[in-house]
């Protein structure tokens, strides 16, 4: 027993010192930029995936010998807060981020944390980035908030009109997650849809973060037999939902979302998905974008294991944010920055693993975007050839 | 009264005091302040749910969805431009206390593991709904909470905004409510919450009507933790339904049991550490959970009676100097 | 008559702990209840104090019909209880126990524990004097501040006694008050038991120890299976061959 | 018509992986009055196990797989009883809760760190046989989830209603002093009970993860519903477990399909409290 009680006042002991010994000397050459996001629990398989995308593009810049503002030459470094996907912790991160390392930008990806956080960033002098989804986060004035994603408006428009042209819908049905973005989607979606003349026979719901069984309602979308499914939600979740509505005997194509990439074809499996629609990105083009590839087997390489989708948005990002400061000449103005941000993007081809084109004034990205189908597990284009990036 | 005056505790406590009240001008940035303030926060829900697990002996899992429920109250009446803060405020309390006893009357027929579990499917569905009834709540997050801002009272303007400000009014509020508590528990009715929480058969013997004084403190602690709620929506700005998930409570009953149930300080104590420790072990990366876990399993193993519990128990007087 | 008990039934599922049972105590007197385990000694004392619901029959308390009241409206009407395995406030003070006890004839609420009106502080200061009082009365001085969990078993069984009082009652049922004690430890139970009466309260006793009931009690009502056997002075009921039997039976 | 058919099945396959889980839950209830929420990380280990095992020895020998889980999970069960629980045995109930948190935050962090956060599959070869019965439609893996769990539930059920140990087991359950007295060892019975429990949470697990996915996260979710069943099914009782689990399976999936799947969840925990509101002490009390 008492062995064990002064192992524990080991630890604990350890972990203080470890803490107070923490604190960095602030190297007058380093540009230090924020990252809050959930690496434990049960939200950190996105948590920790989206940082390994930053401090990918990090360590690229800096071996590249960093960046120049003013002439001066800056090594960047990322600050990293695990705020366990709750709010509160989010903001003591932030304020954390703040005090010691005068962050001029914070990358979080969680709804529920960026929310939490443009309430306070515009006071903190803050730029906030990221592709947390909620359409409110820009939608409230903040001047220090740019979404590195595009909005559900452009996705759902285009998917309506390959449900359409390609799958000849007359009438379909929605499975979709609970959360801001599947709801954005699914309103969305449904009144383009509504536009088409195309009947919406029913809606079921899931929560993507910890369901994993979507029988029950595969089962009852079944039982209404529409021409087509619309299904809203990441790899993970998205992939098994394919694969259980084959099992369960749904045989019509599928309208998948941008969340539905390489790893959801994975785990649907390529004969699976065979005719149903997507939103074609960067992602898809062939030949894959060197950005991607690179992206791709570098995280390999660094990470020994595949990456996920979530990091590549953020090492785009950290290229436009390191851009951003060399145009606008400042690592320490976020307003500067942000508007260097603006006059950086598109960055350069060969990192380019989002392709976000510009910002709307009030902070949504404009991604390039276009529809279309399946085909031997290569997603095509309308006219059933290879996509090619736009020039 | 004279006596107060040359007791040494009286004094140890107003230095506690004065202590508390320099901390924000101690802290350097804002980090800590902000720390500090969300330990209030905390301490005052903690210290409401002592009242129900702590000293009327109800372990209850509902903690957090109270919270949830008062902290969306104040703010959908303000974001909706019904009511300010400060009304918003009252209301929430008022409504979730009231929420509370309407809950508590027949839950609190389900005893031991069943109440609990029973509560603990309160705080659920209370996420769940918070979650998806969306034209309401807002969904994954609402944002744009006003809070108390800046009023101007007597001519002296009051910025809510700066953290010290803040601190000192979630003080005032926590040391309020730890008052409030001790008196209660140290009245009649303190009394008849714990005849309940130690032998109920003999508290029904003696007269006490174990219903009507579980209810009582189980809609206490609901209205304390809506006021906890309110300040914490009126801080951050922006709230989600996680506040009120189970995970929550779970937190508060952990917080309450390492500090030591049933005693004043084993809350503060309880979240204190329970606030800190995450952010000690944010050095530990991904091995936190697993550090955090054994710590708590050795403090619970070794003091099963919670921290203050195992400290008051050294001595009698260190009880008398420590509530 | 301070209590009346009127045909009084009780069915566990299938089987009957009581069955037609009738008698009554008059005011300051010490009414001995005595039969063997399982008899439905200690099921008529939950009867009477509200904890079972009576199948049948009913109990006048003073006049008033207290049968399906609960316990804790009975005890406020004057019928107070100790239990056969001891029920104490464990980890409060011998004082504090006490104190608890006087839950029923005090008044203060959560305003008056709030603002600790006037009042409410003259109400506490009542109770402490009286609370100590009782405590002398039972013999317990030297243990108010000790936790009850840390009390003899006697002591225990007499602070048990000591909370009932508390409740000023006008009944005392007392269950086995001498079970597990040594003889001086009885006697001065039951030298208190005489005392209580004297004080103007009307004791019912369950005693195992028939030197004691013989001892203590004006009457006796012997039950075997849930019915009267016999009643009457101690003599006589010590005297009934019913009773002689079922005490050898059992043994 | 068709649908409800198809919906019951769905419903019994979950539902008897929540039997399982509640059945440990409730024999552990039961010995050590702590409700053991770490079977959840328990099942989660040993949903992970079995995608290793099939990783390296290969699809083909999953069934033999099995019971090597159980049989590992099992003691790693034992020991948490023998360094953890039995340690907080005679404090206040809520300590053990407390002990059973912080086992599931070290076993689950700990294989975060050990796993990784990411989803996985297990190639089970019983996934891509399709059955159809009727108007039904089930995978091969998915009826072997119901008949291995229903096995397993008769096994365990007989073993504590017939066998010498069972019978020892309830003994202690129903009073540890009493059982003490008779000679039988306490904590020889907890530790049996313990292992038994965590075995049959982790052969939940294997059985039902090849039909979705592995991950850390995977545990929290079955260990609050089976909490809701022995609820449901009255703390402690054995037969109640198993009833409540498949009953409790039946109606989330009727719920989900003829109210709202939005509120899918939300049954299970709902009709909890309306059971609790008309009956304080569960259906089946024992």
């Amino acid at each position: 027993m008492k062995r064990v009680r002064f192992a524990a006042m080991g630890i604990v002991g350890a972990l203080l010192l470890l803490y107070g010994g923490g604190s960095p000397a602030l190297a007058a050459d380093t540009v230090h930029i924020g990252f809050v996001g959930p690496l434990t629990g049960g939200a950190a398989f996105l948590g920790v995936d989206a940082l390994k995308g930053v401090k990918l593009a990090v360590d690229e810049i800096n071996e590249a010998g960093g960046i120049t503002v003013g002439g001066k030459k800056y090594t960047l470094s990322v600050e990293q807060y695990d705020d366990e996907a709750t709010p509160a912790k989010a903001v003591a991160g932030l304020r954390k981020l703040k005090d010691r390392f005068d962050i001029p930008v914070v990358i979080a990806d969680v709804s529920g944390s960026s929310m939490a956080l443009t309430e306070i960033n515009e006071r903190l002098g803050i730029l906030w980035c990221g592709f947390a989804r909620h359409p409110m986060i820009t939608q409230r004035g903040n001047k220090l908030a740019l979404r590195y994603e595009g909005t559900v408006k452009t996705d759902t428009d285009l998917a309506a009109m390959g449900a359409v042209e390609l799958l000849k819908a007359k009438t379909y049905a929605i499975l979709c997650d609970t959360g801001d973005w599947g709801r954005g989607l699914q309103e969305n979606f449904a009144k383009a849809m509504e536009e088409r003349g195309v009947k919406l026979l029913g809606t079921e719901w899931f929560d993507m973060r910890k369901d994993s069984d979507f029988r029950v309602q595969i089962t009852k979308i079944k039982a209404l037999n529409p021409d087509t499914v619309k299904i809203v939600a990441y790899d993970e979740a998205s992939g098994q939902i394919v694969k259980q509505c084959r099992e369960m005997g749904i045989t019509v194509p599928l309208v998948m979302t941008t969340g539905f990439q390489t790893r959801g074809v994975e785990i649907a499996g390529a004969e699976n998905i065979e005719g149903c629609i997507n939103i074609i990105g960067p992602a898809n083009f062939s030949p894959l974008p060197e950005a991607i590839t690179n992206y791709r087997s570098n995280f390999e390489k660094k990470y020994n294991q595949k990456s996920a989708s979530y990091g590549e948005n953020n090492y785009e990002l950290v290229y436009a944010i390191a851009r951003g400061m060399e145009k606008s000449g400042s690592v320490s103005d976020a307003h500067k920055i942000k508007e260097g941000m603006m006059a950086a993007v598109p960055v350069e081809k060969e990192h380019r693993t989002a392709w976000l084109q510009k910002w709307t004034e009030n902070g949504d990205g404009v991604l390039w975007r276009d529809v279309g189908f399946y085909k031997n597990g290569e997603l095509v284009d309308r006219s059933g050839n290879l996509p090619s990036p736009p020039e | 009264m004279a006596t107060r005056f040359t007791s040494g505790k009286f004094w140890a406590y107003m230095g506690l005091l004065a202590v508390l009240a320099a901390l924000p001008w101690t802290l350097k940035g804002n980090y800590y302040i902000y720390l500090a303030i969300m330990v209030g926060i905390y301490v005052i829900l903690v210290t409401s749910l002592n009242l129900v697990i702590g000293y009327t002996g109800q372990i209850s899992l509902a903690h957090g969805a109270f919270y949830g429920i008062g902290a969306y109250t104040c703010s959908i009446l303000q974001v909706r431009d019904v009511l300010t803060f400060w009304p918003a405020l009252l209301v929430a309390v008022i409504f979730t206390g009231v929420l509370g006893a309407l809950v508590g009357l027949p839950m609190l027929r389900a005893r031991g593991p069943y109440f609990a579990i029973g509560t603990m499917c309160l705080s659920i569905i209370t996420a769940l709904v918070l979650l998806n009834w969306q034209g309401l709540t807002g969904g994954t997050s609402l944002g744009g909470i006003p809070g108390p801002g800046q009023p101007t009272i007597a001519g002296v303007k009051i910025d809510f905004y700066s953290n010290k400000v803040y601190y000192y009014l979630v003080l005032i509020v926590a040391i309020f409510t730890i008052l409030a508590v001790h008196r209660i528990v140290h009245s009649r009715v303190g009394r008849a919450f714990m005849a309940i929480r130690e032998e109920e058969e003999l508290a029904e013997a003696i007269g006490v009507n174990p219903m009507r004084y579980k209810v009582l403190s189980f809609s206490m602690g609901a209205l304390i933790a809506a006021l906890a709620g309110g300040l914490y929506s009126g801080y951050m700005g922006a709230i989600d339904p996680e506040i009120a998930s189970v995970g929550m409570s779970f937190n508060l009953l952990v917080m309450v049991l390492v500090g030591g149930a049933g005693t004043i300080s084993g809350a503060v104590v309880g979240t204190i550490l329970l606030w800190m420790l995450p952010e000690v072990l944010q050095a530990a990366e991904e091995y936190k959970p697993l550090i955090f876990g054994l710590i708590l399993l050795v403090i619970i193993i070794f003091m099963p009676r919670g921290i203050m519990g195992k400290v008051r128990a050294i001595h009698p007087r260190i009880a008398e100097w420590i509530p | 008559m301070l209590l009346e008990v009127k045909d009084v039934t009780k069915f566990f599922g299938g089987l009957c702990a009581i069955s037609q049972l009738n008698f009554e105590i008059r005011e300051k007197e010490i009414l001995g209840v005595i039969g063997p385990n399982g008899s439905g000694k200690t099921t008529l004392f939950n009867l009477i104090t509200g904890v079972h619901k009576s199948d049948g029959g009913q109990i006048l308390f003073r006049g008033e019909r207290i049968t399906g009241r609960r316990p804790h409206e009975i005890v406020r009407r004057g019928i107070a209880r100790t239990f056969q395995v001891t029920k104490l406030f464990g980890r409060q003070t011998g004082l504090n126990n006490v104190i608890m006890g006087l839950h029923c004839r005090t008044h203060a609420g959560v305003w008056g524990g709030l603002f600790r009106s006037r009042r409410t502080r003259a109400e506490e200061k009542a109770s402490r004097e009286s609370a100590l009082e009782l405590l002398e009365f039972m013999h317990l001085s030297d243990v108010r501040d000790t936790p009850a969990e840390l009390l003899s078993s006697a002591q225990q069984r007499r602070m048990m006694m000591a909370i009932a009082l508390a409740t000023r009652p006008t009944l005392l049922l007392l269950d086995e008050p001498t079970s597990g004690m040594s003889a001086e430890e009885t006697a001065e139970v039951v030298d208190l038991v005489g005392k209580i009466r004297t004080g103007g309260v009307s004791v019912l006793l369950i005693e195992h120890n028939m030197k004691v009931a013989m001892g203590v009690c004006d009457r006796i009502v012997a039950i075997e299976s849930g019915e009267k056997i016999t009643e009457g002075p101690p003599e006589e009921v010590a005297a009934n061959e019913k009773v002689i039997e079922a005490y050898l039976g059992k043994d | 018509m068709e649908q409800i058919a198809q919906q019951l099945m769905n419903g019994l396959i979950t539902g008897s992986a929540y039997a399982l889980m509640a059945l440990g839950l409730a024999l552990i209830y039961g010995i050590m009055h702590v409700a053991n929420f770490a079977l959840g990380a328990i099942y989660m280990i040993g949903a992970f196990l079995m995608y290793y095992f099939v990783r390296w020895v290969g699809g083909g020998s999953y069934l033999l797989g099995l019971p090597l889980v159980m049989v590992v999970m099992a003691c790693v069960g034992a020991l948490t009883e023998r360094y953890a629980f039995r340690l907080v045995r005679s404090a206040p109930h809520a300590t053990g809760f407390i002990v059973a948190l912080g086992l599931y935050m070290i076993l689950e962090g700990g294989s975060c760190v050990l796993f990784g956060h990411d989803w996985r599959e297990i190639a089970s070869p019983y996934n891509d046989v399709i059955l159809n019965f009727g108007p039904v439609i089930v995978t091969l893996q998915r009826l072997l989830i119901f008949v291995v769990c229903v096995l397993l539930a008769v096994c365990v059920y007989v073993f504590i209603m017939k066998t010498l140990t069972g019978k020892m087991i309830r003994a202690t359950s129903q009073n540890h002093d009493a059982a003490s007295l008779v000679g039988i060892s306490v904590s020889r019975m907890s530790l049996y009970t313990f292992g038994l429990g965590s075995g049959l949470a982790a052969a939940a697990g294997a059985m039902i993860a090849p039909t979705f996915m592995v991950g850390p996260a995977m545990g929290l979710e079955p260990v609050t519903k089976a909490f809701v069943v022995i609820i449901l099914g009255g703390m402690g009782s054995v037969r109640g477990a198993i009833i409540g689990g498949f009953a409790l399976g039946m109606v989330e999936s009727l719920g989900a399909a003829f109210v709202t799947s939005m509120y899918k969840d939300a049954f299970a925990f709902g009709i909890l409290i309306i059971v609790l509101v008309f009956k304080p002490t569960g259906l089946f009390r024992r």
